[in-house]
């Protein structure tokens, strides 16, 4: 009878409605966890991909409350405290992780010229920016400070790890290069828990372990320097890779209608104004990265790209505030533009 | 047994809409695009979290004092904190999955999960 | 005066009782004392001799709770599998389930035996049970043509005129077969009106009587601040 | 009020008997067991569909009345959630079978009607159970009730077609201009 087959073929659309429905739910292709903690002065989360047990996070976030209590310049605690109190009294034992921290600190200081320069501490203590009370300071406390900028007056004895500061004041921040050094060692620590793929993003210090869950390159977006958080101005796309990136807008302060940023510069004193608002490093250490990313800030877009494409395995875009992206050699399709009112120069 | 009625068009319209409704409440419920945008807070004080759809007016306590955060239409943001810079404020309202922000004075994190509208894994800053 | 008017009218006084009563645990915000206040009215139904079942309630609960803990409100005390447990999406579910289960059994106590509508609709209702009566005895627990038979009895009963035929009908609950309860001990059967009474009394207190403790709670906390 | 609209004894013997019905059927259905609490049947709704043929609104809407007053009073949910359940679902289906009960025969049948009445009663139970108890899981639950109301009500609508195209009994109270689905 006609009605019983309509009747049926009406059932038997409900039942592969209903069923089909039922099968959106599940099939969630690989899970996706991640946890957030406050670490290096930012929020640091980790996204593990597939099966991770919450051990693992915990493995890795009291790892890195372990470095950050050696490496915090304000906490008074620190090894690192102990060594900047110690500056021209003498050397100073130090643990092992900070002396090689620092080591490699100086190691950068020295390969960019002095244009990340980890002995910065007195400046950057007199401005304060992102502490309690930034100001702008008196150009006479600004010159003494500087005098004590130097990265050569750090002498190191690899006999029982001792650290010497050779000017009494001198002080080492490693606030450029703490969150890289900690990102690759979570990233490290994630790889000897079996972890083949991962997200670690310490306040935008990013580390990508291998790749998608869908196996193609991750999609990292690179902040837009004028526009509110999470939204993009590019796109680069990395497998097995950090991304570091410095912008002007990431921390600053205002006094009389002027605006001062975090990065400065080690030879003036002041915030770098050279046109350049944010510089974005690719490559495989998230420490290198993190004190690349400073030194070409400092050294503005031409001698930076020159002292990026005399590294091997770094690119980097530099974004600059009269909205043109400049790209390193090397960089290729990997970069997509988002926000098309800016110029994309190769 | 049942005899059974000649069916007419209006059956046939009827039939047609009620399976019609329930295909689009099916595909309204459970299709991955509608899966919940949730707001998780971390504070000092323990983890939560909301449903983004019902609007709120929330306090959190932190070390230097209340963080008051408002969910509205959909979205999160910080409406007021006893911090000086007052980041978590300026940065305005958070809407879809992976958005955040942070009181750091006051340890206060926000953070969307559920639907993840941004293209991008991560973000560079 | 009095006396007849509540011996006449106790199934009324019972019913706007514990309609009362429905407002006062509506009102209740806390969460646990409502949960008590379910469980009481529950057992209470159930000694007031009403139909009391726990499975359906049980799995009612549960349900609600479950369906709102999806939505998360609050801290989370803890998660299972992928899903975050929250205290505020717990006390909803809680506070919804409790509220939906406890009216129930309000409702089952106050609806009692000697319930009266007054008017042309009253008699309407009582011909209507008259009618139920009928065929509740008459329903024929036979296999094969259900629709014929229901034919024959649909075509039996209304010659029958029934609705004049009976002038007290069973009422409400008839249907139980279990009829009344016996909530005193010693096995003297109290009379139905003062069973009503003590009924009406019963929900009053149970759903006011928190509500009202801790308002004076909070006045003699405030006379002490 | 006009002596015509008056209804005779026997209307008002109808009305009750049908009530009977609609009562007598919701118990018959609370003793068969369910998977869940909320899935039902709707064997109560039948009396009131096959009603719709005989009774003029007024009769009708009495019926109806009997029929949620009864179950309140017979499951003695009378003020509770529940009743309030029942009476927004027996009195949205009421209404829409009977808008669409005034199309032409050779338009609808019962089928068609007792479909409408589903999908209204239970859309305004799940609006209820969205706003009461729920929320908005009551979204997630929404394409299993209103399947299951789609299967019950054309199963009711052909044993309503079924029963009033051979029952004596309702060719009685029809009579001959009774309408037949």
């Amino acid at each position: 009878m006609g009605v019983q087959k309509s009747l049926r073929a009406a059932v038997i659309v409900v039942f592969v409605l209903l069923t089909a429905a039922a099968g959106g739910l599940g099939a969630p292709s690989e899970e996706k966890t991640s946890e957030a903690s406050f670490l290096f002065d930012t929020v640091c989360t980790i996204t593990l991909y597939g099966k991770a047990p919450a051990s693992h996070f915990i493995d890795v976030f009291s790892r890195m409350e372990e470095i950050e209590s050696r490496l915090d310049l304000y906490d008074d605690g620190s090894a690192l405290s102990e060594l900047n109190r110690h500056a021209g009294m003498g050397p100073v034992a130090v643990p092992e992780e900070l002396f090689e921290v620092v080591k490699h600190g100086i190691a950068y200081s020295r390969l960019t010229g002095g244009a990340f320069d980890i002995t910065i501490g007195p400046v950057q203590q007199l401005w304060d920016i992102g502490g309690d009370s930034p100001e702008v300071p008196d150009s006479a406390d600004l010159a003494a400070a500087l005098s004590l900028v130097d990265f050569k007056k750090v002498i190191f004895f690899e006999h029982g790890k001792r650290i010497l500061l050779e000017s009494r004041g001198m002080m080492i921040d490693l606030g450029g290069i703490a969150k890289g050094y900690a990102a690759d060692q979570a990233a490290k620590l994630l790889r000897d828990l079996g972890h083949r793929r991962a997200l670690v993003n310490f306040g935008g210090n990013l580390v990508a372990l291998g790749t998608r869950p869908d196996d193609t390159p991750w999609r990292i977006g690179i902040q837009h320097p004028d526009r509110s958080r999470g939204d993009t101005i590019g796109i680069v796309e990395v497998t097995d890779a950090t991304v570091v990136t410095s912008g002007k807008y990431e921390r600053f302060f205002e006094q009389d209608g002027i605006r001062y940023h975090h990065i400065l510069d080690t030879t003036t004193g002041y915030p770098v104004e050279n046109g350049v608002a944010s510089v974005t490093i690719i490559t495989g250490s998230s420490m290198k990265a993190d004190a690349l990313s400073t030194a070409v800030f400092t050294l503005g877009l031409e001698a930076g790209l020159e002292l990026v494409n005399g590294f091997d395995g770094v690119e980097v875009v530099i974004v600059t505030e009269n909205d043109e992206i400049y790209l390193s050699k090397g960089i290729g399709d990997d970069f997509s533009l988002v926000d098309t009112r800016f110029k994309v120069i190769r | 047994m049942l005899k059974l009625p000649r069916l007419r068009p209006f059956d046939y319209i009827a039939a047609a809409f009620a399976v019609a409704l329930i295909a689009a409440a099916a595909v309204s419920a459970y299709s991955s695009g509608s899966e919940a945008s949730r707001l998780k807070v971390q504070t000092a004080g323990g983890e939560f979290v909301y449903d983004l759809r019902s609007d709120a007016t929330l306090d959190f306590d932190g070390p230097i004092g209340i963080t008051r955060i408002e969910i509205k239409d959909g979205t999160a943001r910080v409406l007021s904190s006893p911090c000086r810079q007052q980041i978590c404020v300026n940065s305005g309202a958070l809407d879809s999955g992976g958005d955040w922000t942070a009181c750091l004075p006051n340890r206060v994190f926000l953070e969307v999960t559920g639907a993840d509208e941004t293209e991008v894994d991560a973000l560079s800053y | 005066m009095v006396k007849p008017f509540i011996r006449d009218h106790s199934a009324q006084v019972l019913l706007l009782c514990g309609m009362l009563t429905m407002i006062a645990v509506s009102l209740q915000s806390t969460v646990v004392v409502r949960c008590a206040q379910m469980v009481f009215f529950l057992i209470f139904a159930g000694l007031m001799g009403r139909r009391v079942r726990l499975l359906p309630p049980a799995v009612m609960l549960l349900s609600v709770v479950v369906a709102n803990l999806f939505s998360p409100n609050g801290r989370v005390l803890f998660s299972v599998w992928r899903l975050d447990i929250t205290y505020g999406a717990l006390r909803l579910g809680l506070m919804k389930g409790t509220l939906f289960i406890g009216l129930i059994y309000i409702s089952r106590v106050s609806v009692g035996p000697g319930l009266k509508f007054p008017g042309r609709f009253g008699a309407l209702l009582l011909k209507t049970f008259a009618y139920f009566e009928q065929l509740t005895e008459k329903w024929p627990l036979t296999h094969g043509d259900v629709l014929g038979r229901i034919d024959e009895l649909l075509l039996t009963i209304s010659r029958s005129d029934a609705g004049s035929a009976r002038g007290e009908p069973r009422g409400p609950e008839a249907a139980d077969g279990r009829r009344g309860g016996v909530i005193a001990a010693g096995g003297t059967e109290i009379q139905p009106y003062r069973r009503n009474l003590l009924a009406a009394a019963v929900l009053l207190t149970a759903g006011w009587g928190p509500y009202i403790a801790s308002w004076t709670l909070i006045a003699a906390d405030g006379r002490i601040g | 009020m006009k002596p015509k609209s008056t209804p005779s004894a026997t209307d008002r013997e109808l009305v009750a008997l049908l009530g009977a019905c609609c009562i007598f059927l919701a118990l018959i259905e609370h003793m068969i067991p369910k998977p869940l609490p909320f899935l039902r049947l709707g064997l109560a709704n039948l009396p009131i569909l096959i009603a719709l043929g005989v009774l003029n609104p007024r009769q009708l809407s009495a019926v109806v009345l009997l029929k949620i007053l009864g179950q309140g009073l017979i499951n003695g949910t009378l003020f509770s959630y529940v009743f309030l359940f029942s009476a927004a679902g027996s009195l949205s289906s009421a209404v829409v079978m009977f808008a669409v009960s005034r199309l032409p025969d050779r338009v609808v049948s019962f089928v068609g009607i007792s479909i409408s009445g589903g999908l209204a009663s239970t859309v305004a139970q799940l609006g209820l159970a969205f706003l009461l108890v729920f929320g908005r899981s009551a979204l997630y639950i929404a394409p299993v009730f209103l399947a299951v109301s789609l299967l019950t009500s054309i199963a009711l609508g052909l044993i309503a077609s079924s029963f009033c195209s051979r029952s004596r009994w309702y060719s009685r109270i029809a009579g001959a201009e009774g309408r037949r689905w």
